[in-house]
């Protein structure tokens, strides 16, 4: 097991070494560089400043600068090209907290709500509460959350004036674009829970525990869904990629200094320096993620740690 | 302390009462202390019996009639929640398949704890000790171990001891053994039953075992009782069933029974099949496949008599001719 | 209860630790009474006036930093800003500022070598020529509007490494607070440059003891009626009133909160949800409802602004060698429908490059040559060989994408595919993209603007010209050259723009390698009735020490 | 025990959800040669009107007809959908056969390289590479296929090395077939019930990226529209002409719950241990 873990942890480095040459070679190819602007600089400057963020050298020996950057302690992210003011680091690490919080959030929020919606449908299946709650998931998953959020802004910021439009200021700015974002997760993991737990409930061992006289509510929650969480625990660790594109997409419906928004800005500026930390940054949690979903997965359903 | 768990003119069909009854009145007597086996073909109804028993019918499936009777009580009448509360208590059971009748994500000692504490009211550390007690109760070693391991890490054995122990766990006085050692191998498989038998004597149990295993049954039971498509066709105790059933399906049936010693040949299957719900007419269920059928046995469907030795039969023909 | 305990356990670690992070700010937007909260799209990019050359940037740098001149908020006229008066010499070339007794914003006086320290600075950028080596070097800076500084004399020969002694560039200091500039040539507009942040001065021991640090926050020291306090990347950056600025007492609002937001949507939705007073930009296809809606309407301004945009010709294409074509395109463009039902804010139509309003004396005409004509255009194309668009191959319009840009060019596809019946194609390009293809000489028609950098004509025309790099079109007309040449060196109004008006005709009628498509108007949400001091101009420059608050 | 068809007629859901897709697919292939409308067709006078009898969807800023844009911007969305699925069915196919099949060391590594690129923030390459590329439908077609491979090969794999070991194809190796035609005969179509389900719920979610990737202003070239540029647009001016909003919602809405209501009902009728009871 711990070998298992030691392996999955290096092919992860293997995972982030493949991202960052990849994102590295991939942005030098693409047309225009950061400093094409629509007035044109001097050449003087132009040629001073590739100078200063060496880019006048070889792509293969700049690329090993950054590897040796990257691979020191504490790591070399450089400054960004379109704030030289601040380094990489420092850009990345407010954001990174605002994204990871709302990510968390969303997860949180959307486990307890998916998982009670799924069980609650499960509970009452094929009845009214059933087919309402399957009805709204439903509805989740056929509504981009781009959608969502600014019918939710209009209904509530500026119609109500309930909560703030927007901005990342007080615990009540996370409350729209949670919502907003959760949306689909709760569908996606409350008709996970549901079919898993249908599925549990004519399993054996939930005849058995009904045998044993525990109520229904416990039969549902402490013997069933345990076995129809282990399908939404394996789906989280990728579900967490999609997850950092769906923030990236409320950051910017809510204007969240978040490090989606951050990425994407980069990648359209050209900040070469800014997109691959936040490259970095983003597959290693990731990747993190991935691993953290196999170990509580593990946990949840230890027969799966045998059968590999 | 005896009591008694009599089942009277027990049905079941499907939810919403269209379709043939499943069990077409079952009648069974159980008293504690007392091993009564239900056998017959797979599709006869005797699991269908047990669960019905025990109130965990498939959701598709309801109670049509019949009355259960413990303790004074009409289990049939009473509210779910009310019954749910005596599983486990007065009523208990352990199923086919240790396998998958064990939660996987369970380990055996919290599973056990947690009957205990809150089913039983004990308290942690009560609940824990009882639960080592319970296990090495059920005939296992190493119940440390045990207790700290999920079910896939044990014997089919002893997932099954595990089963038992959580079955008795609350001192029940009843157990239905839903085929409980058909999945085991023939050697686990005795010793099982032997557990079983023990804890009937030491804790008065009364042991409904359900089986199709003649043998196992012939080993274990004070009583047998005989079902043949959702019916209970004779009921006698065990050395007289044994010795010769009445009813003609019983006595095709056994002689349809593999010895170990005896020639091969002497294995006479029962010609035909047995009908489904939808198959089953006016007359006795048996009659299509029966040797001995009349006229009458198509047309009238016979009830079951109690005879004189301490039988009950639903076979008027082999009334006659026994 | 054993089995979802590591659920429950991930799940309570993960509360904790958002709890510990989320990173709030704080919502300080609204501290203190006096307080402008605007919309001020991007986050900035540099805050050292130097550097600065975004128009996000230079409203901020506006705050922090005063030049020599200040433009009044109305008339754009220069007015003492560190100067607190000049003399010009006769023949335009040589200025001379008295500068007022002033201090920086950490009590330092500001002197004139500070002027000169800064635009030394701008015009140094490090290089890797061991000729161009200086000692300081890693001081200076790699200056994206170094050529601003191109009208003091001698300034583009030291930027670009012809001069070796900067005594020789036309900035002397004749005393603390006395400083004279030589200019390269008569250059009218001078004191309005003065007043841009390019011109600013810096506080030199700062900027020679941090580096590039001395732009945080916590270090900067400026010289503007308001320093920065608080900055919140990707959120918001405070300026509060420099109690040191010399002319605080007229100074009206306590602090300015600059949001960064780049969604130009949620800038508008945050107005609408009263979290900001001022959004620099709008959506211009919100622009009919908001008219026509009376409350609506009253809240969004659009004044006219120095810019243009335009199409480019790709000259070094065969198709575009005859004007012809180039000139029946214009012709069936109908830039009336377009600002009327596209842009929408009531632009002007362009018929020419340079906006009318350019200035009080250019007069308001505008070539007349190319206005919309769909029957000259379809005998005109006919003449360039393609009768009815046949034997042409399929146009392509290349654009950045914006929304604007988009439904222009989608409304200019559909004119040219009604009226000539040429097959017009799209090409959506992100910016950098754009700017890079546009560079390489890799488009056919592209999408592009001119802001003038300054009140006057040649803004427009200069850039243009042959060899400058902001041309890109290949084109290349020696009657226009030389129109400009001579229209430099001219000391005569009146003849000065008489011969900028001919080159004009030569770029937007007679040659032209552009389509002049419409003059800019600024969107703008404002707070109705709630402050005073900014006003509409041309330049959309609104300097921050003469807005107040109205009294209610 | 039924047929799968028969117990996916069964499923009045899905039923449904089939009737809706045939509509809509009539409707978005037909519908624009019936409307004799083109969808870039500009009445720039007229801008933006709400629903009338003449544009019965309204008209958008340029007064285009907003059905028949909707009904163009469908057949883009639909296209990316399927297309992306069958590049994403393609290489996750070959990939997750070759690796169950095969088995042993090659299985492992093909396996191990699936768990690396499960590790890439898939969605960001498309974003970055649309952002420095260029948008056209080739490129979402190719990003958004890349991204749903990974899954696909995974079901495959598992569902191809379960049927590998089975007794009749090893009863039909023994009887000479090649490895090849084993495959191809005898364990894919058996592994085609988890394939067209995932297949049929990862249309919808390549629609929904793709939609997000027109938010962004990365998606299909103008003037062509796709429901998820119609409403990103839509989702901007809803306040000032909510019918930009409304039409295309209804359609992608709908299109997304019926493929979602026939993979539900295409995964029951294959698995029918998933089956409501």
């Amino acid at each position: 097991m711990i070998r298992g873990f030691l392996v999955r942890l290096g092919e992860g480095a293997l995972t982030l070494l493949v991202i960052v040459s990849l994102s590295f070679f991939m942005q030098r190819l693409a047309p225009g560089g950061p400093f094409d602007h629509e007035r044109e600089l001097p050449p003087e400057t132009r040629r001073a400043l590739e100078a200063e963020w060496g880019l006048d050298r070889p792509l293969g020996e700049q690329f090993l600068g950054y590897l040796g950057g990257i691979f020191r302690l504490p790591p070399d992210l450089k400054r960004s090209m379109t704030r030289p003011d601040f380094g990489v680091t420092e850009l990345i690490a407010p954001r990174l907290a605002v994204s990871l919080s709302l990510g968390l959030v969303v997860l949180l929020f959307s486990l307890v709500l998916g998982i009670g919606l799924g069980a609650l449908a499960a509970a009452r299946r094929n009845g009214f509460l059933d087919h309402a709650v399957m009805a709204l998931a439903l509805l989740g998953l056929a509504l981009p959350n781009f959608v969502i959020g600014p019918l939710l802004k209009w209904v509530f910021a500026i119609e109500l004036g309930w909560l703030p439009e927007s901005r990342w200021v007080s615990p009540a700015s996370m409350v729209l674009p949670v919502l907003a974002t959760s949306a689909l997760y709760v569908a996606i993991i409350a008709r996970m829970v549901r079919s898993g737990l249908v599925a549990a409930l004519g399993q054996d061992f939930v005849r058995a525990a009904r045998a044993r006289g525990f109520s229904e509510r416990r039969v549902l929650l402490v013997h069933a869904l345990p076995a129809a969480l282990a399908p939404v625990i394996a789906w989280l660790g990728p579900a967490a990629a999609g997850l950092a594109v769906g923030s990236v997409v409320i950051e910017r419906v809510f204007d969240i200094p978040g490090l989606g928004n951050t990425l994407i800005d980069a990648a359209f500026n050209r900040d070469y320096t800014m997109v691959m930390g936040a490259v970095i940054v983003y597959s290693a949690i990731l990747i993190a993620l991935n691993l953290l979903a196999d170990l509580l997965l593990l946990r949840v359903d230890p027969r799966i740690g045998e059968r590999r | 302390m005896s009591a008694t768990l009599r089942i009277e003119d027990l049905r079941v069909g499907r939810r919403g009462g269209h379709g043939p009854d499943l069990l077409r009145g079952v009648d069974l007597e159980l008293r504690s202390g007392e091993t009564l086996a239900l056998v017959g073909e797979s599709g006869s109804g005797k699991s269908l019996t047990g669960l019905a028993l025990l109130g965990l019918l498939d959701e598709g499936l309801e109670l049509r009639g019949g009355r259960i009777g413990l303790a004074g009580r009409d289990l049939a009448s009473l509210a779910p929640r009310a019954r749910r509360a005596l599983l486990g208590r007065e009523l208990a059971a352990i199923f086919q398949d240790p396998g998958a009748a064990l939660n996987p994500h369970h380990r055996v000692g919290p599973a056990l704890v947690e009957i205990l504490r809150h089913r039983g009211g004990l308290d942690r550390r009560a609940a824990r000790q009882k639960a080592l007690r319970l296990l090495a109760d059920c005939g296992l070693d190493e119940v440390e171990r045990i207790a700290a391991s999920h079910p896939h890490r044990l014997s089919g054995g002893q997932k099954q001891r595990a089963m038992i122990a959580m079955a008795i766990a609350l001192d029940p006085d009843f157990l239905v053994a839903d085929e409980a050692t058909t999945a085991l191998d023939v050697a686990t498989q005795a010793r099982v039953v032997e557990l079983l038998d023990r804890l009937r004597r030491e804790r008065g149990l009364g042991l409904l075992f359900i089986s199709h295993d003649l043998g196992v049954v012939q080993r274990l039971a004070d009583r047998v009782a005989l079902m043949y498509a959702g019916r209970v066709v004779e009921s006698a105790p065990a050395a007289l069933f044994f010795a010769g059933p009445r009813h003609p399906y019983g006595r095709a049936l056994l002689a349809a029974r593999p010895t170990l010693f005896g020639p091969f040949e002497r294995r006479a299957p029962i010609a035909g099949s047995a009908p489904g719900p939808e198959e089953i007419g006016a007359g006795c269920a048996f009659a299509p496949r029966c040797p001995l059928a009349r006229a009458t046995c198509h047309e009238v469907d016979p009830p079951a008599r109690a005879l004189a030795d301490g039988r009950t039969l639903a076979c008027p023909v082999a009334e006659e001719g026994g | 209860m054993k089995v979802p305990g590591p659920v429950c356990r991930a799940a309570v670690v993960a509360v904790l630790v958002v709890l510990c992070a989320c990173g709030f700010t704080g919502d300080v937007s609204r501290h203190g009474d006096r307080v402008l909260v605007m919309n001020n799209m991007a986050e900035p990019g540099h805050l050292d006036p130097g550097l600065v050359t975004a128009a996000e940037d230079q409203r901020i740098a506006l705050a922090l930093f005063e030049g020599l001149t200040v433009p009044d908020p109305q008339t754009l006229e220069p007015r003492p800003g560190v100067a607190e008066s000049w003399e010009v010499s006769p023949d335009g070339r040589r200025y001379r500022f008295q500068l007022r007794a002033t201090t920086w914003s950490d009590g330092v006086p500001l002197v004139a070598a500070d002027f000169r320290h800064a635009w030394r600075r701008v015009l140094t950028p490090p290089s890797s020529d061991p000729r161009r080596q200086f000692a300081d070097q890693r001081h200076y800076i790699a200056s994206g509007s170094a050529e601003l500084l191109y009208v003091i004399a001698g300034a583009q020969a030291w930027h670009q490494g012809r001069l070796d002694d900067f005594d020789q560039v036309g900035i002397r200091v004749l005393g603390d607070r006395l400083l004279e500039v030589e200019l390269e040539r008569p250059t009218p507009w001078f004191l309005e440059l003065t007043s841009f942040p390019t011109f600013a001065p810096v506080p030199r021991a700062v900027v020679e003891g941090l580096g590039r640090d001395w732009t945080r926050i916590d270090h900067l020291v400026g010289n503007g009626p308001f320093r920065p306090v608080q900055r919140r990347l990707g959120d918001l950056l405070r300026v509060e009133r420099n109690p040191r600025y010399w002319d605080r007492d007229a100074v009206g609002l306590d602090a300015i909160v600059y949001l960064s937001t780049d969604q130009i949507d949620t800038a508008i939705d945050q107005y609408l949800a009263g979290e900001s007073d001022w959004v620099r930009s709008f959506n211009p296809k919100k622009v009919r409802a908001w008219r026509a809606d009376p409350e609506l309407s009253r809240q969004l301004n659009a004044p006219p602004f120095l810019a243009t945009y335009f199409y480019r010709f790709n000259l070094r294409r065969p198709e575009f060698r005859d004007p012809r074509l180039r000139r029946a395109l214009a012709l069936a463009v109908d830039r009336e429908a377009i600002t009327r039902f596209v842009t929408g804010l009531g632009e002007l139509p362009a018929l020419g490059i340079v906006p009318p309003y350019v200035a009080t004396d250019w007069g308001g005409a505008q070539p007349r040559g190319l206005a919309y004509d769909p029957a000259r255009a379809r005998a005109l194309l006919a003449e360039a060989g393609f009768p009815g668009g046949r034997g042409l191959a399929p146009l392509t319009i290349a654009f950045n994408t914006d929304v604007k840009n988009r439904a222009i060019a989608e409304a200019i596809q559909e004119m040219w595919q009604r009226e000539l019946g040429i097959e017009v194609r799209l090409e959506n390009r992100e910016k950098r993209v754009h700017v890079a293809r546009e560079k390489d000489g890799d488009y056919l028609i592209s999408r592009g603007s001119w802001i003038a950098d300054f009140s006057d004509p040649v803004t427009f025309l200069d850039f243009l010209r042959a060899g400058r790099a902001s041309n890109r079109t290949g084109w290349r007309n020696d009657d226009y050259e030389r129109l400009l040449d001579q229209a430099a060196d001219c000391l005569d109004r009146a003849r000065r723009l008489e011969l900028l008006r001919a080159a004009e005709e030569i770029l937007c009628v007679e040659d032209p390698p552009i389509l002049p498509i419409f003059h800019y108007n600024t969107a703008y949400l404002l707070r109705p009735g709630k402050f005073e001091g900014l006003h509409a101009n041309p330049r959309n420059v609104h300097p921050p020490k003469f807005i107040r608050m109205r009294d209610r | 025990m039924r047929s799968a068809g028969a117990r996916f007629r069964r499923h009045r859901g899905a039923l449904v959800g089939v009737l809706v897709l045939v509509l809509v697919t009539m409707a978005v292939l037909l519908g624009p040669a019936l409307l004799d409308r083109p969808p870039e067709r500009q009445d720039l006078a007229l801008g933006p009107t709400a629903p009338s009898f003449a544009h019965p969807f309204g008209t958008d800023y340029e007064g285009r007809d907003l059905l028949a844009r909707v009904l163009a911007g469908g057949r883009i969305s639909l296209l990316v959908g399927l297309v992306a699925t069958l590049v994403s069915l393609v290489i996750g196919v070959v990939w997750g056969a070759v690796a169950g099949f095969v088995g042993g060391r090659l299985d492992r590594l093909m396996m191990r390289i699936v768990d690396v690129l499960y590790g890439l923030p898939y969605m960001f390459f498309v974003i970055i590479l649309m952002v420095w590329f260029g948008r056209s439908l080739v490129n979402v077609f190719i990003g958004l296929g890349a991204i749903s491979w990974l899954t696909m090969a995974r079901i495959v794999r598992a569902e191809v090395a379960g049927l590998a070991g089975r007794d009749f194809v090893l009863a039909s190796r023994l009887a000479g077939v090649s490895p090849l035609g084993a495959l191809l005969r005898h364990v894919l179509p058996n592994a085609a019930g988890p394939i067209i389900v995932y297949g049929t719920l990862t249309v919808p979610r390549v629609m929904i990226e793709e939609s997000f990737l027109s938010f962004l202003g990365l998606g299909v070239q103008p003037p062509a529209a796709s429901w998820g540029s119609l409403l990103a647009e839509g989702a901007s001016l809803f306040r000032e002409y909510p019918w930009l909003l409304f039409f295309p919602a209804l359609l992608l809405s709908a299109t997304l719950l019926a493929l979602n209501f026939v993979g539900d009902g295409l995964r029951e009728s294959f698995d029918p241990g998933e089956a409501r009871r």
